[in-house]
């Protein structure tokens, strides 16, 4: 905002289209869920239109429940950590290389996305099994005695989901560098920063913007992301994801199903708005 | 021992020389200017020696190192950008502070040292504010303090003071000096306004498209150019067209209706002779006749343009209370022997 | 010049072979001449790739998933433009709910949102409609177009637009002619996973697509229903290969470089 | 054609059976185009619950378990008096006739063959067999929402002296002797076949027409059942209520049912043929569940006292054993 | 009728008055410096001129309508950014082009506008370049180059010239001079080089701290400053101590052992004078004498630091081949005594 700026409807004229898409449809699905999560449900009678907030009380009260949205954000923290550490510095190198290389190296990170998901993990899935290529070849060098375990663990699911989202976090981070200023850091070099310095004083902080965008659709998409947990993970490794299609499709229990979707959505919110706004307080300039 | 040394330094953008082959000594503690018009490469220069750019030809050697073996920040010089390149999301202090940070400078050593370099820029009292919030001049007065403040012991300036007024400049200039002569610092300045080269600098590097022209005093440059480019780009020359003839009184130069004895041994024939501007004054004999076309008024000086027999010819006199003709006045101007050059019509076209 | 380390270009390698793996096991499975998922492959044979002509659904699953993600994905960007600038440009009361709001259908589940727009579609009449179709995939990728272009525009220097402004450029142009430009990287990359986004979709979309409108990652699920063989893995790498050469002719055409990475920066 | 009716189905090769042989021969009869809406059963189901009151389903095909659900959510509109279902199997009749099994898979097991034969074991003929240490994470069973876990429940509880009524015995016998065998509980066919294929799993609770299909890809799956017997799994076909098209759905449903159909399904789907009237060469025979003997010697279960549990099962499955 | 007018101008930032209650008319076809030091608010009025920054109060009419009515791409002026602001992803053509597109200038005459515009600013061959790919003196020639192009009514200019060598400067400022008078173009230049404000201004506005100081004609601020601001912004000025005392032949100052007839009343007792160092003479007697500290070179003239009995002084002198003192000589300056300001003490400190 500029200084001194008088109050305006720029802004709210600027973002209508998208908020009235998003009002008619997403917070009109939204709401539908919400309500449905207060309905009951059995298995003869189907949904029925009480209004109550049992649902709630019960996956509150359940430990069962408990450990499936602990896990949820166990991995989904442990995904956007691991996600943030490789993919900055990869779109910092990216963005280092020379002409032919960088658009080559850029399209090799998008590649990923461009295979659906079945057929990712289903690579993923055959590489990683316990006869898989990954532990073939540590068993012929000699490395490990039995295969290590990776499908149906929260490691292989981490794994898979870093695969999967890390490009977002690539892409997010090169969109906010193409902003610096080379000179900047060569100021920072000639000021006596290492490599490393610079990059955690410099260039960091600049591209704070572009890790958080990328943190955030990470985050959010690790936590709600169904079939990698799904197939990497199995049904013994259930997350919130899992446990609403569960009880959408399998038990046809909607009204828990919606319930876990909003919490769900709820827990996502206050994580995500949460951190938004610590780090753009933090770094207040960069957001400028 | 020379301290800097350039040895065949080249620099090529793609189908663009940018430096050609330059090569210079800066001994310690000197004070070198490197000038020449926009884009003939100094900033190039520059970013060779503190290693953003690599060069295609050519060794840098400092102390006797081979500096092109050496990361940049491992060659601990200082540097003012030509485009400032603050960190801008750091506060002025905390700009300046980086460098002293990277020394591992204590917290309260670095804390007087960066009020010291941010007072003296004038800046103490923007210390917590952050570059965007700061006016051009106040931007560039952070960048010097920034490569001020870690004392290097070589400090390459690319326009530092450009967006400074007068003042501020000249109490800069004071500054650097200052910073030279008990520091020791050895200094590369690159500037274009050159009185202030003049001013400042041990020696002057006079640079046209990537080639240098000439190294030497400032006044050496300007008194004694090496060549046409130099003459014509340290100060205004006047060329004016004349006749030289081997008389009985010696050899001299005819120019429109005056004549002017030649020190120089030149060839009799069409002659040209150049003389600078402030070296003319207004006489009342034995001159050349002319009326002013134009006085402008630059401070300390006036400029005049005068239309003579010979041409147009510039004209600067001080503005010292003395009585100077008006604009439209016939005028009759003139200058010592010793102050002009001669030389065949030839060389001069 | 600023160029990598060894270092650096370790990692690189590093992560691109952790990114291509998968996709080079998925692409070697593809050529094998077994009716079953085996590695190594005991030979080479395109029996896979000869086996997607037979299942002509599959071409036209594959145009529609096109149309579809080219169409939500465009419809995406341009209502994701404007609120991106008004994000990073603003701060505007409700700014964060605004925020909040546009990213909210990242974090439901897919099953959630897929139930709610059938029943929801059911009810208003756009049930099983292509128009539908592409309404609930803009929603759900309008966070990705959002998120990238307002990592690309925060922090923008005014002072260009500015420029625009004084040499008599109205709001408008001046959006097309400087702003666009300058955040096209951004504006490109999220295009490029908004598409990606939708291209994949499964999990909603099997709930609201109809017969007429089915994707091609739907088709797949439904392919790999009682049995899962390398013609799966041969959709995959034909469309690695049409991505690749589809690359190439933008890079003939437009320039991937000043596409992804802006005109006039190095 | 003015008229067109919905048909929501499987996908997979049961899929391209209906739409090759099936759908042609139906519409060419009665001139009715028919459009597939392909998902899965639990798919299918979801569709017609968010649905409701506005259907745009006439004609619904899933296994029998979630069938028994659907009729008990009156999804299900009564079947019309037909000749054809008089010469069906008795097992092809639902209780409460609004649906019908219009074929038939048994639930067994799924082997390796040749990972039993280089590594010497014997192929398993007990549903005891899968407890057997040797089969330590290579054993895949479905999860009990799904058919074949759910037999593969109740199967185990018989054995231990329970049954439907008392299902402690299953659980406990899952939960202390299956469970560290199991690779995962898996209930997509897909993943069960890439699961084999990339030899992680060897052994496997399945149905039979799962094992053919993936036998026929020439991967040496075998499939037995099992010496206590195998357990039948229907498909099941229903017209729901409000169809603008109820008698041509009807129609649709009783052309499942009759020879040409039954026989199109058993040998390009490998469903059992519930028509008694069938036929089939003997080398079609192969891995289908054909004629009154091995019909007859398939067991059902009840699915009265299965759904009256079944939401306290599910809970206590993915507490217990799943975790 | 005037033709811009800033009524009451202010401009405040969080806790910051950047331009407080500034009020200016200018005239069309007037060229007007603002000067002052860095940070002093020059840029602000400019921006607020342009539209880009909304004044906190008061009122600007161009022509008699109200500017801030509009908005920026409407008011129809011309400006060049202090850092420039080119667009990056567009050549230097492509950039010079851009504001004739949005006049919608056919495609041919463009081409030949923008090939003029370029040679203008000795850029001809640079047309194809992209800015990162030009010195920061071409990049400041391009935004020149993008602003005349278009010939705007008002022409605003933010230290247009600072990164330009003396030469291609004063090329400029012809240039610039002649827009003006023969197009007719209103300018309000902002500098930091005085004698450049100076040669080019019809009217200078001396600013400080947001400030107005004093609006006139450069000489008339130069000779006749309106306050101590100004007298020492603009240019340098000596102040020495002395005593003004009631003679019989008038009134005189006393400084060290010299004495000065004074022209303006002054109250006798302790009091000061003021003169500038271009007014100082070395003079054979009558003059205060002292010790040449330093002899600086600055081109066209030389800088004295003479230490004297009533304190240390500046002496500029022409380099005009004239013999001048070295450093370390003993010396005698002196003054016309109608170029010197004399004040009480008190108002002098
Ligand atoms: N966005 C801002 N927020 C707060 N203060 C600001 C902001 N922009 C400028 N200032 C302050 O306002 C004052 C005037 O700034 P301005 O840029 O007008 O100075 P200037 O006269 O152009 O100086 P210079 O010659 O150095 O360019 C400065 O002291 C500056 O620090
Ligand atoms: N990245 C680049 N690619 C191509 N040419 C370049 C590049 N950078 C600079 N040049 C060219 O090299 C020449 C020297 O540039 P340099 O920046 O050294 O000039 P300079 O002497 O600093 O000029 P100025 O006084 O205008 O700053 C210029 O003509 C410029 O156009
Ligand atoms: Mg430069
Ligand atoms: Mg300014």
């Amino acid at each position: 905002m500029r200084a001194g700026e008088r109050w305006s409807w720029t802004p709210y004229l600027l973002s209508l289209p998208g908020i009235a898409l998003c009002a008619v449809f997403l917070l009109v699905p939204l709401a539908m869920t919400a309500l449905l999560s207060l309905n009951s449900f059995s298995f003869y009678g189907g949904i029925a239109d009480v209004w109550k907030l049992d649902n709630y009380a019960d996956i509150l009260a359940d430990s069962y429940f408990h450990e499936i949205f602990l896990r949820t954000f166990r991995i989904a923290a442990l995904v956007t950590l691991f996600c943030a550490a490789l993919g900055a510095p990869q779109a910092y190198i990216l963005r280092r290389m020379t002409a032919p290389w960088r658009s080559l190296c850029l399209l090799i990170v998008l590649g990923p996305l461009l295979i659906s998901v079945v057929s990712r993990t289903l690579g993923w899935a055959l590489l990683l099994g316990s006869t898989g290529l990954l532990n073939q070849g540590l068993l012929a060098l000699g490395l490990i005695a039995t295969p290590i375990e990776f499908m149906y663990t929260e490691t292989g699911v981490v794994i898979a989901l870093i695969h999967v989202l890390v490009p977002f976090m690539v892409l997010s981070v090169w969109a906010s560098l193409q902003r610096l200023d080379p000179q900047v850091e060569n100021a920072a070099m000639s000021l006596g920063a290492g490599p490393t310095t610079v990059l955690r004083r410099i260039v960091f902080p600049q591209i704070v913007p572009g890790i958080l965008s990328g943190s955030i659709i990470v985050f959010a998409l690790a936590a709600s992301a169904f079939a990698t947990p799904a197939i990497i993970g199995g049904r013994r490794l259930k997350v919130a994801a899992t446990l609403a299609y569960d009880e959408f499709l399998n038990t046809l229990n909607w009204p828990l199903g919606a319930t876990v979707a909003i919490l769900l959505l709820l827990a996502n919110i206050v994580i995500i708005v949460g951190c938004n706004r610590l780090v753009e307080r933090r770094y207040k300039q960069v957001f400028e | 021992m020379p301290y800097l040394v350039l040895d065949q330094l080249t620099k090529r953008f793609t189908g663009w020389t940018a430096v050609d082959a330059l090569s210079l000594t800066v001994e310690q503690g000197e004070l070198i200017s490197l000038l020449g018009p926009s884009g003939c490469g100094k900033t190039t220069t520059l970013q060779m020696i503190a290693g953003f750019l690599d060069p295609n030809a050519g060794r840098i050697t400092l102390n006797g190192q081979d500096l092109l073996a050496k990361k940049p920040n491992e060659r601990g010089l200082g540097i003012v950008f030509q485009s400032y390149a603050l960190f801008p999301h750091m506060t002025a202090a905390e700009n300046v502070a980086f460098g002293l940070e990277m020394r591992n400078v204590t917290r309260a050593d670095r804390d007087r040292m960066v009020a010291d370099a941010l007072k003296l820029v004038g800046l103490d009292s923007y210390g917590d504010r952050y570059p965007r919030r700061m006016s051009g001049g106040q931007q560039q007065r952070v960048a010097l303090a920034r490569a001020l403040v870690i004392k290097p012991n070589l400090l390459l300036l690319d326009e530092p003071l450009s967006n400074l007024d007068a003042k501020m400049r000249e109490e800069m200039q004071i500054e650097l000096r200052r910073i030279q002569r008990s520091v020791g610092t050895t200094m590369i300045l690159v500037t274009h306004d050159q009185s202030e080269a003049m001013a400042l600098s041990d020696r002057v590097v006079v640079l046209n498209k990537g080639r240098i022209q000439q190294v030497a005093t400032p006044q050496e440059a300007y008194d004694r150019p090496a060549n046409a480019f130099v003459a014509n780009f340290l100060g205004r020359t006047n060329l004016l067209p004349g006749l030289v003839e081997q008389t009985a009184q010696g050899v001299s130069i005819a120019v429109a209706d005056a004549r002017w004895p030649v020190l120089q041994s030149v060839p009799p024939g069409p002659g040209a002779l150049a003389v600078r501007p402030e070296k003319i004054s207004f006489v009342a004999e034995a001159g050349l006749s002319g009326i002013v076309q134009a006085r402008v008024f630059q401070g300390t000086q006036w400029l005049f343009e005068v239309e003579t027999a010979a041409g147009r010819m510039m004209v600067i006199r001080q503005h010292d209370g003395g009585v100077l003709p008006n604009e439209r006045e016939r005028v009759m101007v003139g200058w010592r022997p010793e102050d002009m050059a001669v030389m065949p019509a030839q060389e001069a076209a | 010049m600023n160029r990598n380390g060894p270092l650096a270009l370790i990692f690189n390698a590093l992560f691109l072979g952790f990114l291509l793996a998968p996709i080079l096991v998925v692409c070697a499975v593809a050529f094998t001449p077994d009716g079953y998922l085996s590695l190594p492959t005991k030979g080479v044979s395109l029996r896979w790739f000869k086996a997607i002509g037979d299942n002509p659904e599959f071409v036209r699953a594959f145009k529609d998933s096109l149309l579809l993600g080219v169409a939500s994905s465009t419809l995406a960007i341009i209502v994701a433009v404007p609120a991106a600038l008004a994000i990073a440009r603003h701060k505007f009361p409700g700014r964060e709910a605004v925020q909040a709001l546009f990213l909210s259908p990242l974090m439901v589940p897919h099953i959630v949102l897929g139930i709610a727009f059938l029943r929801f579609f059911t009810q208003i009449g756009l049930g099983g409609t292509f128009v539908g179709l592409v309404l609930s995939h803009v929603v759900i990728i309008l966070p990705f177009a959002l998120r990238l272009i307002l990592a690309a525009s925060t922090g923008m220097d005014r002072s260009i637009e500015n420029a625009a402004a004084s040499l008599g450029a109205s709001a408008w142009t001046s959006f097309r002619r400087v702003t666009l430009p300058l955040i096209l990287p951004g504006v490109a990359s999220g295009w490029v996973l908004a598409f990606i986004n939708s291209f994949d979709e499964v999990t909603m979309t099997v709930f609201i697509a109809s017969p007429e409108t089915t994707t091609l990652p739907v088709r797949l699920f439904l392919y790999i229903q009682d049995n899962i063989d390398p013609l799966v893995a041969a959709v995959s790498a034909l469309l690695i290969f049409m991505t690749v050469a589809a690359m190439l002719v933008l890079d003939r055409v437009y320039g991937l470089e000043r596409l992804l990475v802006g005109r006039g920066r190095d | 054609q003015d008229k067109t009716i919905y048909v929501a189905a499987y996908g997979g090769s049961f899929e391209q059976t209906m739409r090759k042989e099936v759908i042609p021969a139906f519409e060419k009869a009665t001139g009715v185009k028919v459009e597939y809406v392909a998902g899965n059963s639990t798919d299918n189901l979801a569709k017609l619950q968010a649905q409701k009151g506005n259907q745009q389903i006439d004609v619904v095909i899933l296994d029998d378990g979630p069938m028994y659900q659907a009729v008990a959510l009156g999804f299900c509109a009564d079947l019309a008096k037909a000749p054809v279902y008089d010469q069906l199997y008795d097992l092809a009749t639902m209780p409460s006739g609004k649906a019908v099994n219009f074929g038939a898979v048994g639930t067994g097991i799924v082997y390796n063959k040749t990972y039993f034969e280089e590594n010497k074991l014997t192929p398993p003929s007990s549903w005891k067999d899968i407890e057997d240490p040797a089969f330590k994470k290579k054993l895949v069973i479905p999860p009990i929402n799904n058919s074949y876990g759910l037999h593969a429940l109740v199967m185990m509880a018989r054995l231990n002296g329970g049954g439907e009524k008392a299902i402690d015995p299953g659980f406990k016998e899952f939960k202390d002797k299956i469970n560290p065998n199991v690779l995962a509980y898996e209930p997509s066919p897909g993943k069960m076949t890439e699961l084999f294929q990339s030899n992680q799993a060897v052994v496997a609770v399945w149905g039979s027409g799962r094992a053919k299909a993936l036998a026929d890809t020439g991967f040496p799956a075998a499939f037995v059942y099992p010496k206590e017997g195998g357990v039948v799994l229907g498909s099941a076909a229903c017209q729901i209520p409000g169809s603008k098209n109820a008698a041509e759905a009807q129609a649709f449903i009783q052309h499942m049912l009759a020879v040409e159909a039954q026989t199109s399904l058993a040998v390009s789907a490998g469903f059992g043929p519930v028509n008694k009237t069938v036929e089939l060469p003997a080398d079609k025979q192969v891995g289908i569940p054909y004629g009154p003997e091995q019909i007859g010697k398939l067991l059902v279960v009840d699915w009265a006292t299965i759904n009256a549990n079944r939401e306290v099962w599910n809970k206590r499955w993915t507490r217990e054993i799943e975790r």
